[in-house]
């Protein structure tokens, strides 16, 4: 039974991640978790210098999922490089390096200084809909995306996933931005931008007034943008928008995504990513699949 | 920091391994508990006993996350821990929403899904000898029993006060306090006890206090830090902020704090597991 | 107390409606509910000739949910008139047609069938993901949506409510373009496109593939967009999406909305729409509340 | 259309009232109804009896929503209504997904969430005095119980012919058949009864039918369709489809017709209000 799933040529055991931001740099979550039977480690936006994020409350619960305003909190790459890849290096899994900036060159400064590092990947985050400049900005106009990544691209000396935020019109015609910017995977979705008022109080229930939403309740629509993307582009993408078990990773499979990672979910059950990672077999062994590539888009 | 990057190997070996180690991780998993009782102990205030494998690692000041059974609401309710011996966990939580609601019908036989141990507690050993004002306000309160009855049980001190605020004369819990330390009880509307806020009952009772542990709304915390600092005393205070993960993985729950915190290094500190009990003078609120 | 609201000089006896197409003329639930106890009943899509709709399975559900691919079945105008006006007409209560079409001159033909009848304003459906044509084309360019308001506009003798997509990358400049071309109001959101694949199958669970996500999943969603519409434009807002209980509607009406309307869950309560009017009067004794006005936008 | 639309006044009151008088709509509510007992019959499927107010209206062929209590899952399932008597409502139906193996969970004194009752059902004042042919498969056997009983116990005929469709031996019901007609089975893998489907076995069992009524997957419904306008034979059958509302106002459910349907005009009926059971000469499938 061959669960590997390959990359831009970086090889994963399995194609199970965990979704940026969600699982700090795998520490936290190193008490539940073996993090050496996950497919890779994605980890929290990381910057050129450290990012104190937005005002609390930052969290909120929706029917089915929940809203937050983190805002990239985040210790700065030269931290990072020193404790949280430290840690991770200890690993048998792959690392992918979630980045974020406020401007192209803050990307890269960032893509620069991991260059001649471990890190495996970087995933580009123009999708965050919690900070005000850069960031989401990047991710709802073609062009710029475009641009964005061709510039990035250039910088890095490991294979970029374009991170795409669903917050548009099309995400077809984003993908192909990405792609003809040189992407190597494209990665989706961030998080829906939501709202949630306390009736009671009359106020916003984040101090941030929006948020992104994530959760099993924004699945149906990450699934949907799996599937077009699949069929707008040759790049292989990542999925992920509620996934909280096997059957739903399997489902962003089936709908043309090469990996799939486990975000919000992981807050609910924190075994999450190893019990999909498991689940993912026995559909195999139930299903008579000898390589789980071959489910990659095979509903179309 | 290239250079210790390189030098990563045996060194971070070590820090992976002091993590697993580190005493406030020796019990931290999501599980069943059987619930033993539940009742009502005053308007709205539940009492919630459990059958939980982690008790026996707790440590007052602590918390657990408990989940709602609704597939709506996904997220645990951060709830302290109010007393606990080696099987056995004790809530004291007031409904206030949709989680607390259900959780207040659980009945004997049913279970809980429980999240813990979560947080770092309140650190007795500081209270060696040491005159300890305890002060809850309100819902703030069970977490302190845990603390008072630990005082008592170690034999750490024997000269423990507790300031009790309550709104009005509807008491709860405060029984129990008497048991293991002196009580002064206050409220809001002077029904009974002091009338007025914790910090005024302390200051007019003569008590005077080496160290201050506490729990209870912002205000109160706010005016224990302030008198603290004013007074030059120790205090601790556990703070509440809403939480996803309880882990510190999120970085929603953070605090300002007046030095640069660990993990950002941005002065935002995890309440979840750099807290929620923190060095008053640590904290910006 | 009042509860009375105005939306471009129609007076409703309160702000609770029914979302279109998921109460079809009102037939079905009047039944469960007193019609005349809402403010309005928004019917069905209605073309100028019949629709057929689309190919089933046509729903599915979702986390917290549905799908929907109907594809705006429905008997055309004439039937329309004959029978679903003549059976609302009566009952005391406002009734606004939700019109669709596959060009601007359908959507005019319909306009102009029921411009001497007693209906009281045009919902114009621009955002229907479930069909090839027209429809959702029209709701997600501002330039078009302009255009085809302006025109339906012009043709018609009621005041029109434009109803905008989710599926946009901001909905702001749709609500801009729509109060630009005269729509007296707008209403959001109608469904976001979503998929369901079932695993076992692995087939589609909808023949259209994709269908239209509606119920309290979407909810945090759609309160975003009402406010960022209501900071956008001054015309008044119907807002909808996973509205359950009057708490969701009061959220709207914090957000920016005028009126409300109860979609998908009619299907899970069908109830709930009287269930809304009455517990938005609960509200309003609870918080002393004399006019339900003033509550409209009321958390900025 | 003008025309009639403007003499509407009067003559659209009649409609009004014709439809809320409409006998099918007698009883149409939403309620929690107790569970009186719930059992697994054979692998999978399950018997479920309910106190419930609407037992009283029901017919055969009709069916309820049984709503899941969890908040995911907000669609109700339809279920034939399998027999009914002044208070008791059974339904049997078989586990297949989320929803059903929530109903397999309940016990006595529980309580289920209804709607009902929905749909036409089957027309017994046809059968009067005729050979009746029922035709069951699979699950679609316990609506054609409820439908044998009556026509017993209404004394409509006493000539009536049970085809019962099963997988293999494991069969349910069959002994409740035979206390109110006469009973043919068949099996998919001949272990019991005819080795075949039911339209095979009604063809080599020698029976006459005057009139068909059936339920089962849609291919035994197709052979059904095709056999009966072949020998000419009225015949009367029960559709599944996708449902959201139940109660025809959101179209999710249509089958094609091959005559206009009365709702849209557009030879699409739909399956919860119009049917779910047709006469097979008017559905195209
Ligand atoms: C470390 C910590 C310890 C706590 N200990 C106790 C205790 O011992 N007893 C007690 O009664 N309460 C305690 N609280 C508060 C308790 O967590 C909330 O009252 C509870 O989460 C409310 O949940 P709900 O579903 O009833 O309310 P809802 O308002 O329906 O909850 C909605 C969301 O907001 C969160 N939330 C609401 N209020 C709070 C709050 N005050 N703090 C944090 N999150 C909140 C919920 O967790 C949930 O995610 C503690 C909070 C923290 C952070
Ligand atoms: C008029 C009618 C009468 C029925 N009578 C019976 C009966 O007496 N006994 C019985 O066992 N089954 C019956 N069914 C089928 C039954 O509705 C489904 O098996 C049931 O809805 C499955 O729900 P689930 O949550 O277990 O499955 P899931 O697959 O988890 O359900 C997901 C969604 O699909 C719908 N769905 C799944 N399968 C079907 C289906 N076959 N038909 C319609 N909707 C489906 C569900 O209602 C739900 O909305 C009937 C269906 C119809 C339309
Ligand atoms: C608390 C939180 C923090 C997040 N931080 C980031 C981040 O730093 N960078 C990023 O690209 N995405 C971030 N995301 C988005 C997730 O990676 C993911 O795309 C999204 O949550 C959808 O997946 P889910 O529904 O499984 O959570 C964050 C999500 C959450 C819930
Ligand atoms: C079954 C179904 C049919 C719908 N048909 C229409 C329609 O004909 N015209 C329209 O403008 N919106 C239609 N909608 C969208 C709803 O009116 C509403 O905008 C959307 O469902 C969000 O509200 P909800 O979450 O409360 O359902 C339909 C929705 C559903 C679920
Ligand atoms: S709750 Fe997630 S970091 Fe504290
Ligand atoms: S299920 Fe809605 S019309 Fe039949």
């Amino acid at each position: 039974m061959n669960t590997k799933i390959n990359i831009a040529g970086v090889e994963f055991k399995n194609p199970v991640m965990t979704a940026s931001g969600t699982f700090g740099s795998g520490m936290e979550y190193s008490s539940f978790v073996d993090l050496n039977k996950l497919g890779a480690v994605v980890t929290k936006g990381v910057a050129s210098v450290p990012w104190p994020g937005n005002p609390t409350k930052r969290v909120a619960e929706v029917y089915g999922g929940m809203l937050n305003a983190i805002g990239l909190q985040n210790p700065g790459v030269d931290v990072f490089m020193e404790r949280d890849l430290a840690f991770l290096s200890n690993y048998d899994t792959k690392v992918i390096v979630n980045v974020c900036g406020k401007s192209v060159e803050e990307y890269i400064a960032v893509v620069e200084k991991l260059n001649d590092t471990k890190v495996d990947m970087y995933e580009i985050n123009v999708s965050c809909p919690n900070v005000k400049e850069g960031a989401i900005a990047f991710g709802q106009n073609a062009d710029v995306l475009y641009d964005v990544t061709k510039k990035i691209k250039e910088a890095s000396k490991k294979p970029i996933i374009m991170k795409l935020s669903p917050n548009v019109t099309s995400i077809k015609d984003m993908a192909k931005a990405a792609e003809a910017g040189g992407a190597d995977a494209i990665s989706l979705i961030n998080t829906i931008t939501g709202m949630k008022i306390d009736i009671e109080r009359q106020t916003f229930v984040l101090a941030n007034k929006t948020g992104g939403m994530s959760g099993p309740a924004i699945k149906p629509v990450a699934v949907r943008m799996v599937y077009e993307c699949a069929n707008a582009v040759s790049i292989p993408i990542i999925g992920m928008g509620g996934i909280a078990t096997a059957e739903d990773a399997i489902e962003f499979m089936l709908a043309g995504a090469t990996g799939v990672a486990v975000g919000m979910m992981n807050f609910v059950n924190p075994y999450a990513t190893e019990e999909v990672v498991k689940g993912i077999e026995d559909y195999m062994i139930r299903h008579n699949i000898d390589d789980i590539n071959t489910i990659i888009g095979a509903v179309h | 920091m290239q250079a210790r990057l390189q030098a990563r190997g045996p060194a971070h070996v070590e820090l992976k391994e002091a993590w697993r180690k580190a005493d406030k991780y020796m019990f931290m998993k999501k599980v069943k508990a059987e619930v033993i009782s539940s009742k009502m102990i005053e308007k709205d205030i539940y009492d919630l006993c459990l059958n939980y494998e982690g008790a026996k690692d707790a440590k007052p000041g602590q918390f657990v996350g408990v989940f709602p059974e609704s597939d709506a609401h996904l997220l645990m309710r951060p709830i302290s821990i109010c007393s606990f011996d080696d099987k056995t966990l004790r809530l004291v939580y007031r409904v206030v929403g949709f989680g607390t609601d259900e959780f207040s019908k659980l009945k004997e036989g049913d279970s809980a899904i429980i999240l813990g141990n979560l947080g770092n507690g309140f650190d007795v050993d500081l209270c060696k000898g040491k005159t300890v004002v305890l002060m809850g306000g309100g819902i703030g309160i069970p977490p302190m029993l845990g603390l008072a009855k630990t005082l008592k049980e170690k034999g750490i001190t024997d000269d423990v006060h507790a300031f009790l605020g309550y709104r009005d004369k509807n008491t709860f819990l405060d029984k129990e306090f008497e048991e293991v330390c002196n009580v002064h009880l206050a409220s809001d509307n002077g029904e009974i006890g002091f009338h007025g806020n914790v910090v005024d009952a302390l200051k007019s009772s003569g008590v005077k206090a080496d160290i201050i542990m506490a729990c209870g709304p912002m205000p109160m915390l706010k005016g224990i830090k302030y008198y603290a600092e004013g007074e030059n005393i120790d205090a601790y205070i556990s703070l509440e902020e809403r939480m996803a993960c309880g882990v510190g993985a999120c970085l929603g729950c953070v605090v300002k704090t007046t030095k640069e915190d660990h993990h950002s290094h941005v002065n935002n500190a995890r309440i979840c597991t750099d807290g929620p009990v923190f060095d008053a003078r640590d904290v910006d609120i």
